[in-house]
């Protein structure tokens, strides 16, 4: 029963287990308010069993079903002679899908913990806290699933769950056009990702979605289709922008912050919007072998890390500074995939891997706190209308510095390694002989961003907590345990993991290089593990530079961020406005798009009348001999007899 | 042949009895005098009518005389035909024609009287004293008494106006003329006898070569020849009076005359002919097809004028009730023999057995078999009719309401 | 010598002049005579190929016709009447309610003016006097 | 254990309990009819239950029907095998997927001359679709209980008239059989539609929608005839029976020369595009669809519920069971360009205009005709992928738009307005329509774990997997993903106006708006939660028609090889 294959059912199976008992719970009035704890309880045994599962993941993987050699356990299957398309339901954990677990249900836990506080009283109780569960089994499901159409499924499920919290607050119009947002941009992706898998799996004749065998004949593939390959690489990747709010598909995640606070910090900070990481990470072996649309992974991952960290220099809300800020990581995250290639694959997706793993935990810790500001504040979050709130909120105060701090990349802390680990990949990319000199552009891109990161981080902290005391109206300040607890778990996260887990060990490293998808990318080269000094001392002063900057503008009350503004205005006024993107793909893509539809409505109004036309013709027809029904009996008596007479009459004298 | 394509042949058969002068006159007179005096609000001079009417009248009388392909003598019988028939027709058209309703009934009373001759004529008497007194006797009595009763006084729209006149008498005509022109086709069997007699003219005659073929010139000895247009012409003449032959073919229980074996020789012996081009060697083949054909439709006429002869009484076809004699051993010699040496008159001839002693009596009792016989379920029915239509006529035309108006 | 063809003639030419009556006059009763002359020249048919075939049957089938047509007679002639007294004329023409809707009457252009006539004379009932049009009453 | 004796026997219960249910209620009234109508209803979805149950094991036990393909030729077999046919003469105890029973003979024992049959059976591609047809009756009488309150008798008499015909039509293996059948659904439509449809323009769409598909039909019947006689000119045989049919097809395209299969196939042209015409209007393919919108919107709510679930099917079911079969060679070679690119477009074309759409059931009846668009692209596609979830999606794409359908008809009995844009909020107002609504509508866009997310799946393999006509299986893969994307599009973007956002609502229709009565909860729970079963559960349905998707499949290739 406890055996690792078992448990591994178990991981996504509890919080499916939890979802329901949350609905359940919700259906009985008297227990609509102990509806997080199924909740709570499946999560924490959900990553009970994640842990026990990764401990098990050594020289081999842990499956379920455990025996691989009978019939999978078939979703739905067809099969001919020769092809066969099938969903089984296979689950398989390795080093990539375990590290992935492990932040996953950990911070996932902690979340729906704090949850328990920052939800209290509202309506829909339930609801949340059954979305959130079933969030975390498709979340779960997606890292386990063995092939791509589970995964699709998975990938799918958290979309809804995104969907659904998003719009929880469904009575808000905001929260509603945010919701439907949401899941129509990532579904435009998601249609991508579909249409690669089904590329993949036809070019790898169209016999199995499974990872292993697809990676296995990818070589062959690339032989075989030199333009499809890259094409259904490209779409597969295009289900990872949508999904992980890149360029140009990013704009849903800024305003999914609609949503409540603690379903930002999980699903929009710190798991869901790694999927698509994680599923380049997971198609390095394919990616790998396509240097153009590695290069076009680094591009978007680089383009959208400085457009959203631009655009969050100057955000009042504090919630949108940290979603650009995650869009911004993001970007980060496919920079290093990108990287993979030209870099021993290994090292880059590492680097990917590791941000994805510490920018989880910082970025959850800074969600939460923002939360407990809002929440403090009477769900205001608009940095001009509070200020100098560390005195009021100690412990918010304590957990928001240690994230930013970890954010901003500050020597020693979680975010400056994995930062790190992604600038060297960039600039070791740059050696390569294929697009080198692109890659040294985006590591410069990367710096930049770096010290921007710095600066807008410690801007909202020292515009939130320092400065004098100020409240909206209503506000009474005040921390509950339920909330300060995974606050602290989380900051201590977010300080330390990083440390921990690479830099001097290395241990992330070679745990995660094991993975075979990895060790196939890596197609024998091996990954050097050395510390780049000058990189991390020039990376640790663009941090600090950045900082110092955010602490001179905004700490003390002086004007100079306002004069900054005043003498540029057309930069500021862009980053403030978003850069008019939201304008721009409403110009170009929403209308044209409304157009048509006002074109085919148009067209349908012709269509629909088009066939009375025919409908037309019998009566024209009609009209015209109608006159000879006079109701005359001599007439007809007459017609009758003309046309005997025409024809016997043409039959003896006429014809010959 | 199938059966299905014999009257499309009949009707196609255009090479003699085209519309001609017998059929053209009493039709154009007659739709113009009935055009004339149908009732219009033009008044047209009555002379005209009239004139236009005696020549369709005589017109008539020539294509009854002329057109018909039958020599009429003089007896009595044709004296009383022409009477009746005459009178008939006048009357059909002065019945038509005339305005007054009340004139119009005794027109068709004039009528009714006529046709009862040409039924006694015709050996029908109990047809025509039925006629009289159904007729001419009842109903058209009662219709002078529903036009006294509509009391007609002074003119009205009804009488003194004619619908759509121009199309309907063109539209009565051209299907006269097609019934006319038909009978002919029919009837007038002149074309197969000229036929026949061309036939044997070119079998006897020497010149075949030269007027049955193209003339050759001098050193074309020995080469194919086409047809003239002359033979062409007989070739096609006599395909078709061949195919009118055909239509009387008999029954077939009666093959034993050899019909269809005379049928076959003509085909073939047509066929030959048309199987150009010709050798010099073909000349006495030739002379032989011809002959073939002459027997064959002279052979064939015969039969047909005859009637199918099986035994027993038969009304011949011209006013003569016969005896026909049994074909004996030689069927086919027995059919060449002329229709009245194949049978001995019976008329007025006592036959007990027959129970045809005098005309009058033997046609009803043999009416009154026939009808009690072979048609006793439509007598049924026609009384049934009849108490239904009498049922039918109180319930319509008795219940009258107290004031119409 | 008179043969078949000659009645078939005759037959033809009445049946012929039947039918342009009947295209024609517009007066019911002559309509009917029409018809009715049409199966004379039938009638005629059927007795000369009775003759011509030496059997019965077609005088049987002429027998049948002037049932059919004793009929007809009294089926048509009791429609004349209620006909007759429901538009007070004998015109066809009257009668052509049941032509397409839309399309207009058909009339005479110059219609010949009528005098109208009277009423059926109508018997009195047993006990109840009969009531007169008001004028007469006045007079 | 459910012999197919007992199948056998019952089988024509489905079409007799209807007909004898439709000349029941023509004599109640009121109360009653509605009660009446319930339990007919209900033993309907019995006997439904019944015979699909019995029906999947016997299907799926193709013991027999080895037994025949081995006397016949080698690889082939029969196309389609009926199973548990009434009337089945029974050599040795065993099926011979033939029937006795004789309607209108066309000779006195000519072996080759054979008579229209009354012929049905069940095999894998109508089984599902039977099962459906009688799952939708029972909410179609629910949702008609208070939406419709005149001459209610008339009403249910008509309504399970229909019911017998659209079964019928699935039944059917017999071609007069399946006309009369595929015909005869369009009189009671007529009555219902023009009868007790809630606008004004009822008669028109009514005569619209008769007149239009009846021409359809008559296209069809002249290509159903023509096939029938082309047969017989070619081989003796005069026959109506489909399997008949699809065999000596089959066979005598194989062993033809060049010669005569360029023939046939010159035939075949005229015939395919006669038959799939009527079909096409069924379906129906963009250019031909007129008369949906209007049908749909102006039919009482219980009625659009069959439409969309049931009748619209029968248009796609036919390209499978008579146009691919029948014409193997044109449907290939005409067919798939014709039928993928209308459906390709229609895909697209129905999903803008439902976008644009400002009433409720036009927007469904809109998004009804993107998605048979994608089950007829899906066909076209002609492998067991492409087939297998056609077939799928028809009974997928009935039970979430026929569901999506009833809910709007509830809703809309609540309110004296349709119209999207009146609507604001309702979930705050009637959280549980909200609750099934989002459901539904999560179902309709493709979500993993309902139902139409796995037909999407294998519509789109089947699209991929398109062979010898490479690219353009995957440009209309990916058409057909755009149409998934825009599905979400429009359904949710109506969800969205309507159900969330602050609390709007029209005038109420009548009394007072309250959630979903218990009877309400009864029409939409099991759809709902059929949908769920299908989505997660699609093996044992695939399995079942496995066999019979196979073989199409099968004939589709070797067309495929003649007609390259």
């Amino acid at each position: 029963m406890f055996e690792p294959s078992n448990l591994l059912l178990a991981v996504p199976a509890l919080p499916l287990l939890g979802a329901l008992l949350c609905v359940a719970f919700g259906s009985v009035k008297e227990l609509r308010k102990w509806a997080h704890v199924p909740a709570v309880l499946c999560a924490a045994l959900s990553c009970a069993a994640a842990l026990t599962v990764v401990s098990n993941i050594g020289e081999a993987d842990v499956h379920f079903p455990q025996d691989r050699t009978g019939e999978p356990i078939s979703w739905f299957s067809v099969a001919t002679a020769t092809t066969k398309l099938s969903a089984d339901f296979g689950l398989e954990a390795d080093q990539l899908s375990g590290i992935m677990l492990i932040g996953i249900t950990f911070i996932g836990t902690w979340i729906v913990v704090f949850s328990i506080g920052y939800m209290h009283g509202s309506p829909g109780y339930p609801r949340f806290f059954a979305a959130v569960s079933l969030f975390l089994a498709s979340m779960t499901l997606l890292v386990l699933a063995d092939n791509f159409l589970l995964m699709f499924a998975g990938w799918e499920g958290v979309g809804l769950c995104s969907y659904l919290l998003v719009g929880y607050w469904h009575d808000k119009p905001s929260a509603a056009a945010a919701a439907r947002k949401a899941f129509l941009v990532t579904r435009l992706g998601d249609v991508g990702l579909l249409l690669g898998s089904f590329l993949l799996w036809q070019m790898a004749g169209r016999n199995s979605f499974n990872y292993q065998f697809i990676f296995e004949k990818a070589a062959e593939m690339v032989n075989a289709h030199p333009y499809l390959f890259p094409a259904a690489c490209l779409l597969v990747f295009s289900g990872a922008v949508g999904k992980s709010a890149q360029f140009p598909l990013y704009v849903w995640l800024p305003d999914a912050m609609e949503g409540p606070t603690p379903v930002s910090a999980l699903i929009h900070a710190a798991t869901m919007v790694t999927a698509g990481v994680y599923l380049l990470a997971r198609c390095a072996a394919l990616f790998t072998l396509c240097p153009a649309v590695q290069a076009t992974v680094a591009v978007i991952g680089a383009f959208t890390a400085i457009l959203a960290a631009y655009i969050a220099l100057t955000q009042n809300d504090l919630k949108r500074v940290l979603a650009y800020s995650t869009v911004s990581q993001l970007g980060f995250m496919f920079l290093a995939l990108g990287c993979a290639g030209p870099v021993v694959p290994s090292f880059a997706v590492t680097a990917a891997v590791f941000h994805l793993f510490t920018h989880a935990f910082f970025k959850a810790v800074l969600f939460l706190s923002a939360g407990s500001v809002m929440h403090a504040m009477h769900d205001e979050i608009d940095m001009r209308l509070f200020s100098g709130l560390r005195k009021k909120l100690p412990v918010t105060h304590l957990a928001f510095l240690c994230g930013a701090a970890a954010l901003a990349g500050l020597p020693l802390l979680s975010g400056f390694w994995s930062k790190d680990m992604i600038l060297e990949s960039a600039l070791e990319a740059g050696e390569s002989k294929r697009f080198g000199t692109l890659y040294y552009l985006l590591f410069g891109v990367a710096i930049t961003t770096a010290a921007m990161t710095a600066f807008y981080t410690f801007r909202a902290y020292f515009r939130t907590f320092w400065g004098p005391l100020k409240m909206p109206e209503g506000a009474h300040p005040h921390e509950t345990w339920v909330m300060n607890i995974p606050l602290l778990v989380l900051a201590i996260g977010a300080l330390a993991v990083g440390i921990v887990a690479e830099p001097f060990t290395h241990w992330f490293s070679h745990f995660l290089g094991h993975a075979k998808t990895l060790v196939q990318a890596d197609a024998g080269r091996v990954a050097e593990h050395h510390l780049n000094w000058p990189l991390m001392i020039g990376s640790g002063a663009v941090a600090l530079l950045g900082i110092g900057v955010a602490w001179a503008m905004y700490a003390g009350n002086s004007q100079s961020a306002d004069n900054l503004a005043k003498n540029l205005k057309t930069p500021y006024y862009a980053s403030l406005n978003k850069l008019y993107v939201d304008e721009i793909y409403n110009v170009l893509i929403v209308q044209p798009f409304l157009m048509i539809a006002g074109f085919c409505k148009l067209c349908e109004a012709i269509v629909y009348d088009l066939v009375r036309l025919v409908a037309m013709v019998p009566r024209f027809l009609a009209d015209l001999i109608r006159p000879l029904q006079n109701g005359l009996v001599q007439f007809y008596a007459l017609s009758m007899a003309m046309g005997l007479a025409a024809i016997v009459g043409y039959l003896v004298l006429v014809a010959k | 042949m199938r059966p299905s394509e014999a009257p499309l042949i009949l009707l196609a058969d255009t090479t003699d009895n085209a519309l001609n002068w017998t059929v053209l006159t009493p039709v154009v007179a007659g739709a113009l005098a009935i055009w004339y005096l149908l009732p219009s609000p033009q008044k047209r001079p009555l002379f005209g009518g009239a004139i236009a009417g005696v020549v369709a009248l005589a017109g008539l009388a020539g294509f009854l005389l002329q057109g018909l392909g039958q020599t009429v003598p003089a007896t009595v019988e044709a004296i009383l035909f022409f009477g009746f028939a005459g009178t008939a027709v006048l009357f059909a058209a002065l019945m038509i024609t005339n305005p007054n309703p009340g004139r119009s009934a005794l027109c068709f009373a004039m009528v009714v009287l006529s046709t009862c001759g040409l039924f006694l004529l015709l050996a029908a008497p109990f047809l025509m004293a039925a006629t009289i007194i159904i007729y001419a006797g009842a109903i058209i009595v009662t219709f002078l008494f529903v036009i006294m009763l509509s009391h007609q006084n002074g003119p009205s729209n009804a009488d003194l106006r004619s619908r759509e006149p121009v199309l309907a008498v063109g539209t009565g005509f051209v299907l006269l003329a097609t019934l006319l022109v038909g009978l002919q086709r029919v009837y007038d069997n002149r074309s197969v006898e000229s036929v026949i007699s061309e036939s044997i003219q070119l079998a006897a005659s020497e010149k075949v070569d030269s007027e049955y073929l193209t003339v050759r010139k001098d050193g074309d000895m020995g080469k194919p020849v086409e047809l003239t247009p002359r033979a062409k012409s007989f070739v096609s003449r006599s395909k078709a009076a061949l195919a009118r032959m055909k239509l009387a073919a008999p029954e077939p229980g009666d093959k034993a005359l050899g019909w269809d074996i005379r049928v076959r020789a003509a085909e073939n012996a047509i066929a030959d002919l048309e199987r150009t081009p010709f050798k010099d060697s073909d000349m006495d083949a030739i002379r032989d097809d011809t002959m073939t054909i002459a027997a064959s439709l002279t052979y064939l006429k015969r039969i047909r004028e005859g009637g199918i002869p099986h035994e027993g009484v038969t009304l011949s076809p011209y006013g003569q009730v016969r005896q026909i004699t049994k074909p004996g051993d030689n069927p086919e010699s027995f059919a060449e023999q002329p229709p009245e040496a194949r049978s001995t008159p019976v008329l007025l001839e006592p036959d007990p057995d027959l129970k045809m002693k005098k005309m009058p009596s033997a046609n009803i009792a043999a009416l009154g078999r026939v009808l009690f016989t072979d048609h006793l379920l439509a007598v049924e029915l026609a009384g049934t009719l009849l108490l239904v239509a009498t049922v039918g006529a109180i319930v319509i035309a008795g219940g009258r309401r107290e004031h119409p108006r | 010598m008179i043969t078949i063809s000659h009645y078939l003639a005759v037959g033809a030419v009445l049946f012929t002049l039947g039918l342009i009556g009947f295209l024609t006059r517009r007066n019911l009763i002559v309509m009917f005579l029409s018809a009715e002359m049409m199966l004379q020249g039938v009638a005629i048919n059927f007795v000369a190929f009775s003759r011509h075939h030496g059997n019965m049957h077609g005088q049987v089938f002429t027998l049948f016709i002037i049932a059919v047509a004793a009929c007809e007679a009294g089926i048509a002639l009791a429609l004349f009447l209620s006909l007759y007294r429901k538009k007070r004329t004998l015109d066809v023409s009257v009668w052509q309610d049941l032509r397409e809707a839309g399309i207009d009457e058909t009339t005479d252009a110059q219609p010949l003016t009528t005098t109208p006539e009277d009423a059926d004379p109508i018997l009195t009932k047993a006990g109840i006097a009969p009531k007169r049009p008001l004028e007469e009453t006045n007079v | 254990m459910l012999t197919s004796d007992l199948i056998r026997t019952l089988l024509p219960g489905l079409l007799l309990l209807p007909i004898a249910a439709g000349v029941a209620l023509r004599f109640l009234d009121g109360q009653k009819a509605r009660m009446a109508a319930l339990s007919f209803a209900i033993a309907q979805l019995l006997l439904t239950i019944v015979i699909v149950a019995g029906g999947m094991f016997e299907v799926q036990d193709t013991a027999g029907l080895e037994a025949l393909t081995n006397i016949r030729e080698k690889r082939s077999g029969p196309v389609f095998a009926p199973r548990c046919v009434p009337g089945d003469p029974m050599t040795n105890g065993k099926q011979t997927f033939t029937t006795k029973f004789d309607v209108m003979p066309f000779s006195s024992g000519h072996p080759k001359i054979k008579a229209a049959q009354f012929f049905i059976g069940i095999d894998g591609l109508n089984i599902w679709l039977i099962g459906l047809a009688g799952v939708m009756l029972l909410p179609v009488v629910l949702l008609s209980w208070d939406t419709v309150t005149d001459r209610l008798g008339a009403y249910y008499s008509w309504l399970f008239l229909l019911q017998a015909g659209v079964t019928g039509a699935f039944l059917s293996f017999d071609l007069l059989f399946f006309y009369v059948c595929f015909e005869l659904t369009l009189v009671p439509l007529l009555f219902l539609i023009g009868g007790w449809g809630p606008g004004p323009n009822r008669r028109d769409a009514a005569r619209k929608l008769f007149l239009y598909t009846l021409a359809g039909g008559l296209m069809t019947l002249v290509g159903l005839a023509g096939t029938v006689l082309y047969v017989y000119d070619r081989t003796g045989e005069l026959t109506f029976s489909i399997p008949k049919l699809a065999e000596l097809i089959d066979v005598n395209m194989k062993r033809a020369d060049e010669a005569g299969q360029a023939s046939w196939q010159n035939a075949q042209m005229y015939l395919f595009l006669a038959m799939a015409f009527g079909f096409m209007v069924k379906i129906p393919l963009v250019p031909f669809h007129s008369w949906l919108p209007g049908a749909y919107s102006e039919a009482p709510p219980g009625v659009t519920v069959m439409l969309s679930a049931l009748l619209a099917k029968m248009g796609t079911f036919g390209l499978l069971r008579i146009c691919l079969p029948l014409a193997p060679d044109a449907t290939l070679s005409v067919g798939m360009p014709l039928l993928g690119f209308l459906g390709a477009f229609g895909i697209v074309y129905g999903a803008m205009c439902a976008y644009m759409q400002t009433d409720f059931r036009r927007l469904v009846a809109y998004s009804s005709i993107s998605h048979l668009g994608f089950c007829a692209l899906a066909i076209v596609s002609f492998n067991s992928f492409g087939i297998s979830g056609s077939v799928l999606h028809m009974v997928n794409h009935g039970l979430s738009t026929g569901a999506m359908f009833v809910l709007v008809g509830m809703l809309t009995r609540r309110y004296a307005s349709s119209q999207i844009a009146d609507f604001s909020g309702i979930w705050l107002k009637l959280p549980m329509l909200t609750f099934f609504m989002i459901f539904i509508a999560l179902a309709t866009v493709g979500l993993p774990g309902l139902n139409n997310f796995v037909s999407e799946v294998l519509m789109m393999g089947g699209l991929i997997d398109m062979r010898n006509t490479k690219v353009t299986g995957i440009v209309f893969a990916a058409v057909a993903g755009f149409g998934i994307f825009l599905s979400a599009w429009y359904t949710l973007t109506m969800i969205r106006t309507a159900f969330f956002g602050p609390l709007k609502e029209p005038q109420a229709a009548v009394g007072e708006v309250k959630d979903l009565t218990g009877r309400e909860r009864f029409a939409i729970g099991p759809l709902a939660l059929l949908c769920l079963l299908l989505g997660v559960m699609a093996q044992p349905v695939l399995d079942v028609m496995k066999r019979d998707s196979d073989r199409l499949a099968q004939v589709a290739d070797d067309a495929r090889l003649r007609v390259k």
